[in-house]
C-alpha cells in the first residue's frame, strides 16, 4: 500500500473531492496540468511529511520526543504547494507546527527528527525541539511558539530583503488563530505600509485549518472571512484549496511572482484542515465531531492526489507502493539516527545566549 | 480531610465562589468548549454556562484588558493564562492599568481580577514557553502576587484572591497540578504576606516557594538523614505582600539561609530575599546567603540540558554545605 | 467678543463651511434642527470648553501644570456632540485628551483645574494630572496614557453593562493613531464577537484628527478609511463632519440608541482636525502647513456654530459675549481656586494603592 | 574635547555609525518628519533618507518585531521607544524573540539590534510614563541592557551598542538629555560590564546609575565638605553584563555600601546589588548594604508627591550615616 492508512481510507471516497467539506466556492483551480512527473514528486515529497509525523506522533508516544508536538497531518499540500515556488534566497518563517517546511526545504530528515529527540545531532543541537526548526543556509528563519509572534518578523525580514535590493520574498506562514491577535495587526500594516514603496515582498500565508486549538473561527470573532481581513490593511487577497496541491501550486505561483516582481505584500487564505489533534498529547476533542473529521479526511490532500494519479493513469499502485516504501526508509533511518545520537553535550548549555 | 490535587482544588475554590458570587467569570483561551488545557476549568461551562465561562481568541492584551474593565464596573473576573509564558502580551494592560488605575484615578476605582495560570518549567517547553515570572510581576506596586505550592494553600489562596478588592495574580506550579493533598471542603481562606514554615528546623534555613518547595523537603529530608543536619523549609508563597519577618524569624534561628529559585539569578525573587537577610538579620548571620538559581540561559529543549538548567538536589545540598562551611 | 481670537478668527469666512477641509462627502447632516435655546446651550458647553483649555495653556507656560498637556481645541463639537446623548450610568473611557469629556459630564471645572496643578483638590486628588481625569460619579471611567491601551477596558465595561442587565452603553473615545495598535485589533474584535449575543453596547467613537502626534493617515497605513477598519471585526460603522455639532447629535443619537437597544456595538469616525499642536509642549509642527490650519481653522466647531446662531437670529452679539464671559467667570474662578488650593497631604503619597 | 550634550552626544553616536554602516536604520514613532519627540533624531531624515529613518505607527511590538526580523538577516536596527513606558507593548518581542532567538535557533541566527529611548522618571509625566525598568529587562539572560549617565558614556556606549552583535537595551537617562560633558569626537568605545568610578573614596561606596548618579556626587560633595566622609561613587553603566566584581572592589575599599535607584525596591537592581556584596565581601561589610529606592507606589503627578516619590539627597545622607553608624 502506497501510504498508511489515513491517508488511504479516503482513496475509495475520492468522488467527493470537488465538493468535500471545505468551502472552495472562491478558490483557485489550477490553469496549467502538472506533468505526471511533477505530480509524483509532489506526491513523494507529501507522504514523506506524512510519514515521518506519523513516526512522530509514534515517538511521542513511547516519550521519546517530549515537551509540545504540533503535527501537519491534513495540510500537507499547503507548505508543500507554496514552496513549490520557493527560490534561494527566500525565507520561511512559520509558528510551530514546521516540520513540513523543514523537510520541503531539504533539511536532513535525520537532523530534524534528533532534534524532535532532544539529540546533540538535531537540526538547532537539542535546543529548540520542534516549535524551533531553523535551517537558516535553506530559508528557514525558524518556527515560533508564540502565537502572532513570528508575524512582525516576517514583514522585517521582506523589508531587510528589499532593503537590500534582493529579489526575493518571504513566505509568512501563520494560522486563523493568530489572526486576531495583535502581532497580526500591527505587523500586517506595516507590511501593507511598507509595500507602497515596494519595500516589502512578503506572502501572507494564511493557514486556515478552522480552528485555533479548540476555538473554531465564529467563536473567536464575528467576522468570519479571514482573507477579508487584509483589507484593513490595503493588502490584496484571494483564497485557495488547501487541500488540493495543485491549486495551491498554482495559486503560489501567480502570487510569489507576483510579491517577487513588485515588492508589494499579497496574502492567500488556504481553505485547510488538521485531521489530527491540535497537540500530540491532546485525546479528547469536544470541539468538533467525528464527522466532521471524516468528512475533511475525504479530501485529504495526498488522497486526493493519490487519486488523481491512478485515475490519470500517471501511477500504478506498485509505483505508489515504492514511493510509500522510500519514505518509510528514509523515515526510518531518521528515527534511528535520532534515537542512536548522544544527548547534547552538557557545554552546550551555556553556548549560543550571546554571539562573542 | 479529603485528598485533592492541586488541579482539583484550584477547581473547587473557583467553582465555590462562582457559585457563590454571581460577579464571579472567568475568561481565557479554551477553557470552555475545549475543557481548559490543564483541565484546571473542565466542567465550568456546563455548570456556569457560557456568560461566566467565557472562551476568548488569542489575544492575551485584549482580553486581559476587557477583564479589567469588568472588574472597573464591579465585576469579579478571573482571567486564564494558559500558560503565563503568554502574558507578555497581557503586560502592558497588567503593569500599566491593572496595577495603577486605583491610584491614578486617585482611589475612585478599584480592580478585583484574578489572573491564573501555571508557572515555571514544565518537562522540555524549552524557551519560549518556560518562565516564573514572581519577580517580574512582583516589582510592581499595585499587584498582589502569589505563588502557592500546595493544594491546600492553592484552594486557600484562590478564594482569598478572588475576594481580594485588587488585582491578584495568581502564579500557580503547573508541575504540581496533579499532586494531592489534604484539601478542607468548603470555605476558608489563606491569608496573602505570609511564609509557610513547610519544615521546621535549626542549622539552616531553605527558601523558596512553588515546585522547588518540594525539591528543598526532600533535600532537607536527606540531609537529615545522612549527615544529621536540620534544615527549615520556608514557602514564601506570597511574592508581594513580602512576609520579609518571617524570612527574617527563620534566619535569626538558624543563622545561615539558602534560597532556591527555579527563575535566573539576576534582579530576581532570591536577590531580594538575600538583601532583605542581610538587612534584617546582618549580625546573626554567619555564612553569607547562597542563591541557587536557573542556569543563565533561556531554558534548552533537550532534557539533559534542561535538567542541567534547573536546580537540582546536588547544588541545594552543595549551597548548604557552603553555607555550613562543610568541606 | 464672544468667544477667544482662536474661534472668532473663523467666523467672517464661514461661508465656506459646507465645503471646509474636511472630507464630509460621507457625513452626516443633522435630520431635525435644534432648538435655538438648544442650540445656545451647545455653544455655552464648548465656550466653556475652549476658553477652559486656553487657560491651561497658558497656565503650562507659567509652569503652574507639569507634565503632559494635551488640548482638544478644535475639536470640541465631538464630545459636546456625543454626550449630548448620555444616560445615567453609561460609561465614557478615552485616551489622555479628556478635558472636555469631564467638563460635559459635570465634572467641577475647579476641580479639574486643580487637578491640572497638581492640587490636592483636584479631581483625583493630584495623583493623575491631565491625562487621568476620572469622575466615577458621573460616568467618567477615565483618562488614560497609553495609545490603544484603554480600549479593550471600554469592551470589558460594556460586557460588564450587559451582564448585567442594564440599559446601559459606553462611550469609547480614541483617536486615528490608535487604530493600528494591537489594543484595538484585540478588543474591537471581543467587542464584535460579545456582541453577537448582545453583549457588547460599546459605541466607538474613532476622533479622526487626522494626525496621530506628528504622522499623518497615510503615513501610518495604506488602507486610509478608518473605519472601514471596522469592517473586519463585523461591526457596523458611519462617518460623521465632527466640525458641525449638529450634524453630531442627531448622528450621537442614532447611534446610542441604536446601541443601547441591540446590545451590538456600533462605530463612528469622526472627521474633525486639533488646531493646536499635539501638546502643549509643542512650538514646531514640522508635520502639517499653517495654510492646512487655516483652512480646517475656517470650520471650526464653535465659529461655525457661531455664524449659525447670528445668521439665524437665534441670538445677538450681546448674547454670545454674555456667554463668553460667563465661561471666563467660571474659568478663572476654577483658575483662582487651583492656585489657592493646597498641594496634597505627603500622607497622600502612600494611599489608593491598594484597597484595604 | 569639544563639549556636547547627551542628546547631541546619543545623535552623533548614531549619525556617525550610519554613515559607517548602510546596514544601520532606525525606526520609531515621529523620528524623522516630526524630528523625535526628544529630538534625538534631529536631521537624520534630511541626511540618511526615509528607507533609514522611519517613521512607523503606534505599534511597539509590530515594529520592534519587525527590526527583529531585519536584524536576523543582518541589518543592524535601531527602535526608538518613544519613551521606555511604551515598551511593554513590545515586551513579547523583546523578551520571547530578541533575547532568545539565537538560543532556540541553536546559534544560526544573531539579532544585532538596539532598542533605544529615555528611561527612568521626568517631572510630572505620572504613573504610565515614568518607569525604571533596568532590572524587569535585566533579568533577561540573551539582552544586553545599558544604562549610561554623561555625554562621554552615551557616545561611547551606544557605538558599542549599534556594533554588538547582540539584542541590546539602552536605557537613556531622559532627564539628562541636555547635560553637557566632554565627548571626543569620531570613533571611541566604552565598553559594556564595567562599572566607571565617578568619584573616588575611602568610606563608603555609593552605587547607581542613570541621573541619581549625579544625586550621588552631589551628596558625596557635601558630605564631604560638611561632615569630612569621604564617599565613592560608582556608577553601574551596565546592568547585564554586570560588573560584580567593580562593585566589590569598590566595597572592599570602603567596608559599607548605599545603593539608590528610581525604580521600586523589591526584585531591583539594588536587590542584586546588596546581594552580590554580601555573597562576595561579606567579611569585609562593616554594616548591612542600605538601598534607598522609589516609593512603593505608581508614580504621582503632584510635584510634591512626585519628589517624596524620588530618592532625594537626604535619603541618601541618612543612609549613608547609618551605614556609618553616625547618629
Ligand atoms: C500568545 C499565545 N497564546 C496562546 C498560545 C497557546 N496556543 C498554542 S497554539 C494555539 C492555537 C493557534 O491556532 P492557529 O493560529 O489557528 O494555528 P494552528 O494551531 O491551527 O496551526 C494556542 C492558543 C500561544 N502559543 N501563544
Ligand atoms: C503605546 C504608546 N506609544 C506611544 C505613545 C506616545 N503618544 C502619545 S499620544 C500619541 C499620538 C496618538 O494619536 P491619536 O491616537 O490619533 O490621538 P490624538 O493625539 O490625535 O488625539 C503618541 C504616539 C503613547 N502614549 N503610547
Ligand atoms: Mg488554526
Ligand atoms: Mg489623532
Amino acid at each position: 500500500m502506497a501510504v498508511t492508512g489515513e491517508a488511504r481510507a479516503t482513496k475509495s471516497r475520492s468522488r467527493d473531492a470537488d465538493s468535500g467539506a471545505g468551502d472552495s466556492s472562491a478558490t483557485e483551480r489550477p490553469t496549467s496540468a502538472l506533468s505526471a512527473e511533477q505530480r509524483l514528486e509532489l506526491y513523494r515529497k507529501m507522504v514523506l511529511i506524512r510519514i515521518f509525523e506519523e513516526a512522530c506522533q509514534r515517538a511521542f508516544r513511547k516519550g521519546q520526543i517530549g515537551g509540545y508536538l504540533h503535527l501537519y497531518i491534513g495540510q500537507e499540500a499547503v507548505a508543500t504547494g507554496f514552496l513549490e515556488s520557493f527560490q534561494t534566497g527566500d525565507k520561511v518563517i512559520t509558528a510551530y507546527r514546521d516540520h513540513a517546511h523543514a523537510l520541503l526545504l531539504g533539511s536532513d530528515p535525520k537532523a530534524i527528527m534528533a532534534e524532535l529527540f532532544g539529540k546533540g545531532t538535531g537540526l538547532v543541537k537539542g535546543k529548540g525541539g520542534s516549535m524551533h526548526l531553523f535551517d537558516v543556509e535553506r530559508g528557514l528563519m525558524g518556527g515560533y511558539g508564540i502565537v502572532g509572534g513570528h508575524i512582525p518578523l516576517g514583514v522585517g525580514m521582506a523589508y531587510a530583503l528589499a532593503y537590500e535590493g534582493k529579489k526575493n520574498i518571504v513566505q509568512l506562514y501563520f494560522g486563523d488563530g493568530a489572526i486576531h491577535n495583535g502581532g497580526f495587526h500591527e505587523g500586517t500594516n506595516l507590511a501593507g505600509l511598507w509595500g507602497k514603496g515596494g519595500l516589502n515582498p512578503c506572502l501572507f500565508i494564511l493557514e486556515n485549518n478552522q480552528y485555533g486549538m479548540g476555538t473554531s473561527i465564529e467563536r473567536a470573532t464575528a467576522m468570519t472571512d479571514l482573507g477579508a481581513k487584509f483589507d484593513s490593511y490595503g493588502i490584496e487577497h484571494e483564497k485557495v484549496d488547501g487541500m488540493d496541491v495543485e491549486a495551491v501550486i498554482a495559486c503560489a505561483r501567480r502570487a510569489t511572482e507576483r510579491v517577487r516582481e513588485s515588492g508589494v505584500p499579497y496574502a492567500i487564505e488556504v481553505n485547510t484542515y488538521r485531521t489530527v489533534p491540535h497537540g500530540a498529547a491532546d485525546f479528547i476533542e469536544r470541539y468538533r465531531t467525528k464527522e466532521e473529521i471524516q468528512e475533511w479526511r475525504k479530501r485529504d490532500p495526498i488522497g486526493l492526489l493519490e487519486q488523481k494519479l491512478l485515475d490519470s493513469g500517471a501511477a500504478d499502485e506498485t509505483q505508489l507502493t515504492t514511493i510509500g516504501d522510500e519514505a518509510k526508509a528514509i523515515v526510518d533511518e531518521a528515527v534511528k539516527f535520532a534515537e542512536e545520537s548522544p544527548e547534547p553535550s552538557l557545554d552546550e548549555l551555556m553556548t549560543d545566549v550571546y554571539v562573542d | 480531610m479529603p485528598t485533592l490535587t492541586y488541579r482539583e482544588a484550584l477547581r473547587a475554590a473557583m467553582a465555590d465562589e462562582m457559585a457563590r458570587d454571581d460577579s464571579v467569570v472567568i475568561l481565557g483561551e479554551d477553557i470552555g468548549v475545549y475543557g481548559g488545557t490543564h483541565l484546571i476549568t473542565d466542567g465550568l461551562l456546563d455548570r456556569f454556562g457560557p456568560k461566566r465561562v467565557m472562551d476568548t481568541p488569542i489575544a492575551e492584551g485584549g482580553f486581559t484588558g476587557a477583564a479589567i474593565g469588568m472588574a472597573m464596573l464591579g465585576m469579579r473576573p478571573i482571567v486564564e493564562m494558559m500558560t503565563w509564558n503568554f502574558s507578555f502580551q497581557a503586560a502592558d494592560q497588567l503593569i500599566q492599568n491593572a496595577a495603577k488605575i486605583r491610584y491614578f484615578s486617585g482611589g475612585q476605582v478599584s480592580v478585583p481580577l484574578v489572573v491564573r495560570g501555571p508557572n515555571g518549567g514544565g518537562v522540555q517547553l524549552s524557551a519560549q514557553h518556560t518562565h516564573s515570572l514572581e519577580g517580574f510581576y512582583g516589582h510592581f506596586p499595585g499587584f498582589k502576587v502569589v505563588a502557592p505550592a500546595t493544594p491546600y494553600d492553592v484552594k486557600g489562596m484562590m478564594l482569598t484572591a478572588i475576594r481580594d478588592p485588587n488585582p491578584v495574580l495568581f502564579l500557580e506550579a503547573g508541575a504540581l497540578y496533579g499532586t494531592k493533598g489534604d484539601v478542607p471542603e468548603g470555605d476558608y481562606s489563606v491569608p496573602f504576606g505570609q511564609v509557610r514554615v513547610a519544615r521546621e528546623g535549626t542549622d539552616v534555613s531553605l527558601i523558596s516557594y512553588g515546585r522547588q518547595v518540594n525539591l528543598l523537603l526532600k533535600v532537607a529530608d536527606r540531609l537529615a538523614e545522612e549527615e544529621g543536619i536540620n534544615a527549615e523549609v520556608i514557602d514564601l508563597r506570597s511574592i508581594r505582600p513580602f512576609d520579609a519577618a518571617g524570612i527574617v524569624a527563620s534566619v535569626r534561628k538558624t543563622h545561615r539561609a539558602v534560597v532556591v529559585q527555579e527563575q535566573w539569578r539576576y534582579f530576581s525573587v532570591a536577590s531580594e530575599v538575600a538583601a532583605i537577610i542581610q538587612e534584617q538579620a546582618f549580625d546573626d548571620l554567619d555564612a553569607p546567603v547562597e542563591r541557587v538559581s536557573g542556569a543563565e540561559v533561556p531554558a534548552p529543549y533537550a532534557r539533559n540540558l534542561e535538567l542541567a538548567a534547573f536546580p537540582g538536589e546536588k547544588q541545594v545540598s552543595e549551597a548548604v554545605h557552603r553555607v555550613l562551611y562543610k568541606k
